[in-house]
């Protein structure tokens, strides 16, 4: 079993136009910029794949990973809890001019919502924006005295997430709050693509240390020194 | 003389055949366990267990058990390197969630719409369930494996299930001591059958219409009299 | 902070008449044999705790642990998946009597269900166990053409679960497979006590390698070479 | 001169005061995280943040930052030790499940029910929700630090938000600029205010009854110009 493709381009190379893409990181932490950025470089080149939705905590930031894919003109909708950041230019900008949709989700029901795909729980119920503007249309119901809202699991076509260790089984770690959506989301798409900093053997990573047991992924590459997507930001790249 | 209908084991050996390189498999506890030991060389499975291991591997020698390293049967299995521990509901979630390429189990009956009856036979006793419900639901493609019939020469590919049900619809290929029947359409398909069986005498030990769809292959098991 | 108690009796002292409590394994393992048996010595002191409901994935092996626990006459009802075992005569004894009840569940509704409680999720559909006696009276629903039933989160009293490595402040790590139900148990009862093959430093477990962070332990002990249940019941140990 | 309200650093001051020793708290981005500065010496607070981490420290020194040990507000952070990991999820289970001791979170308006506005004023811009909505609910106790008033003058402690709610009820205590207000069977109950300010005249400046139960304190805190 080996689940390792060469280069980047290779591991992103069959998303389709229109598909529903998860990416990894919370701001720059476990941020996927190299498996992002290759897709962008195939859609500058082949005009594809564009009207996806993309799904993470934010919208972007600076001109770099999924700013860059939203200026690129890639992305029909966003899907997350948090589009403003320090400088969420680009999305603001597509945003305001209605070029790009946003489901906005509150951060702890996002979660729960890629999980419960990951798991199989087509909908569960949460204390989580019950009686504001984020429910409505929503069904309700008491337990216990409490009300609580109805939420739908949160699946897509494909998750892009980075890791730290990875065997070519696709047995996963991460490297300290990098891994934040990133286990979720591994879970909760048709294939998972990631990219990790260093390729092991089989039996490299402690049974007991996997994060993110093989099963989950379907595609992975190593990207021996990934870059921090922070970093990029603050150094002002635009990709 | 011919063989009348096949051992366990060679039940065992010919569903171990269909199952592909790469697959993540969850083998019931008890006779589809033995499907293990019979997956063809070269072919890179990697087996689950709900208790919460991926990728274990034969049992130890006897003496060398380490107890906390069981599988669902509590039965004491070894590592595969890239094997990874995780907790119950990861499990589970890799159960529910469809990331199961298959799961095997057994049967006290299974209907020709794929309902499947394996947990109790009656309201007497102790019941229990353990993940078989939740088995049925989620992997790819639930095979079962089977005897044909029951000790008392009844069918247990029924019409409809007279047992208490496990799942609903969830059967989609049945290897039986006589037979390798698929579910399709709420119709069993006849797929393999043992060469000297005409479909006759197999369709009287059958509880619903075996329908035939292309070619029935003769069902070919090595001798295994020596496992 | 200082989590850790010294003896299992004292972990144990606490836990009340009537309790709901969760113990951590999966047949023998992760069983946490010492703290079961501190409180069955409790209860031939004192009477007390009785009436338990106890959840586990099983009910009890040959004379130890639970089985000993129902033996005793402390336990009311039994909340589990798979109460058959190679030696299940306790519980099956004291069952067709008719002096124990049982609420069977499906092991990965069972799961599911403690890890609701431990997220504050009160309810959640599994298509598990539809259209199975197990689900009668149970709500039902249609999601995307397929039927699931609804589950209600699974709370206790008291969580017993045994540990690897352990620090004072309850970050948790396990030895192989006697992970099992430990982390969810830990997480879904308003007091979790832990028994640790070995208690360290804080910091003497990785922070990327801890699975129980310490926010779901409210006690533990140190029990330095603990019993394995399996092979107490192979031996025939009574306790 | 009598100091005439507190700074912010005073408020958070006055709310570190409350968190025992072996707290689990949730700071919300922004002005609440100021509180962990203040923390009392002997005191051991567990501090969380969404993103996946407990126990973490101050920030590092500049240069030393590690952009993949990041609070939610996305600023550098160190471990202390004990720390741990863990996905977005697990952390969510945390906040949701009733695990923390408290969150202490920012407000744009405090309802004398409990309700709280914090995530958006209008339907202009970009919205953003971030984890408000599910720290409001879980954590065993929700307070707010805020300046009394908005920056022209109007009432933040009000009878009925008008701002969109981030959540139902979910406030237990508020730390203005002027006083410490508890929220108590749907009415703002005063704990403490300056001593020099009259209670007519902080009624006048509160959008709803503000009710005396017991004695009411003086909002003693230290000059922290220095900070």
């Amino acid at each position: 079993m080996d689940k390792t493709v060469s280069t980047v381009e290779e591991a992103v190379a069959d998303i389709a136009d229109g598909a529903t893409v998860m990416i990894g990181g919370f701001g720059g932490s476990g941020a996927p910029v190299e498996l992002i950025h290759a897709l962008i470089d195939r859609f500058r080149a082949t005009g594809s794949p564009g009207q996806l939705t993309v799904i993470n905590n934010n919208a972007g930031n600076g001109g770099i990973g999924i700013a860059a894919m939203i200026k690129a003109g890639m992305v029909a909708k966003m899907v997350c809890s948090f589009p403003r950041s320090s400088n969420a230019e680009a999305f603001n900008t597509a945003y305001l001019a209605g070029n790009i949709a946003l489901e906005l989700v509150p951060q702890g029901t996002l979660a729960e919502r890629i999980r419960a795909a990951g798991a199989g729980i087509p909908a569960f119920y949460t204390p989580t924006a019950y009686g504001t503007e984020l429910a409505e249309g929503k069904q309700v119901e008491e337990f216990d005295g409490h009300m609580y809202v109805r939420e739908r699991w949160l699946k897509a076509d494909v998750a892009l997430i980075k890791g730290k260790l990875g065997d070519r089984m696709g047995n996963l770690t991460y490297r300290l709050a990098g891994r934040n959506f990133n286990p979720l989301m591994a879970m909760a798409a048709e294939t998972t693509i990631a990219q990790v900093s260093e390729l092991v053997e089989p039996g490299g990573i402690e049974p007991e240390q996997v994060v993110t047991p093989g099963i989950f992924v379907d595609r992975l590459v190593e990207v021996a020194v990934p870059q921090q997507e922070e970093v990029l930001v603050r150094e002002g790249v635009e990709y | 003389m011919a063989q009348t209908k096949l051992t366990n084991a060679q039940i065992a050996w010919r569903a171990a055949q269909d199952i592909p390189d790469g697959a993540y498999v969850n083998l019931g506890i008890g006779f589809p366990e033995m499907i293990a030991t019979f997956q063809p060389e070269g072919r890179d499975v990697v087996y689950h267990t709900e208790n919460g291991v991926l990728g274990f591997g034969a049992a130890p020698e006897e003496g060398q058990e380490d107890w906390d390293l069981i599988n669902a049967g509590k039965k004491a299995i070894t590592l595969n390197p890239g094997a990874a521990f995780f907790h119950h509901a990861d499990s589970f979630a890799m159960v529910r969630g469809g990331h199961l390429d298959l799961a095997v189990l057994g049967a006290y009956q299974v209907a020709q719409n794929g309902d499947l009856a394996n947990w109790r036979v009656g309201s007497k006793g102790v019941p229990a369930v353990g993940g078989a419900m939740d088995l049925v639901h989620g992997a790819k493609n639930v095979a079962v494996i089977t005897d044909h019939v029951t000790k008392d020469g009844k069918p247990k590919l029924v019409e409809t299930c007279t047992f208490p049900l496990t799942g609903l619809g969830c059967v989609t290929r049945v290897y039986t001591s006589l037979a390798v029947v698929d579910i399709r359409d709420g119709h069993f398909v006849l797929r393999e059958k043992l060469a000297d069986m005409p479909l006759e005498a197999l369709q009287e030990v059958t509880g619903a219409k075996l329908h035939v769809d292309g070619t029935i292959a003769d069902l070919v098991v090595p001798d295994l009299s020596g496992n």
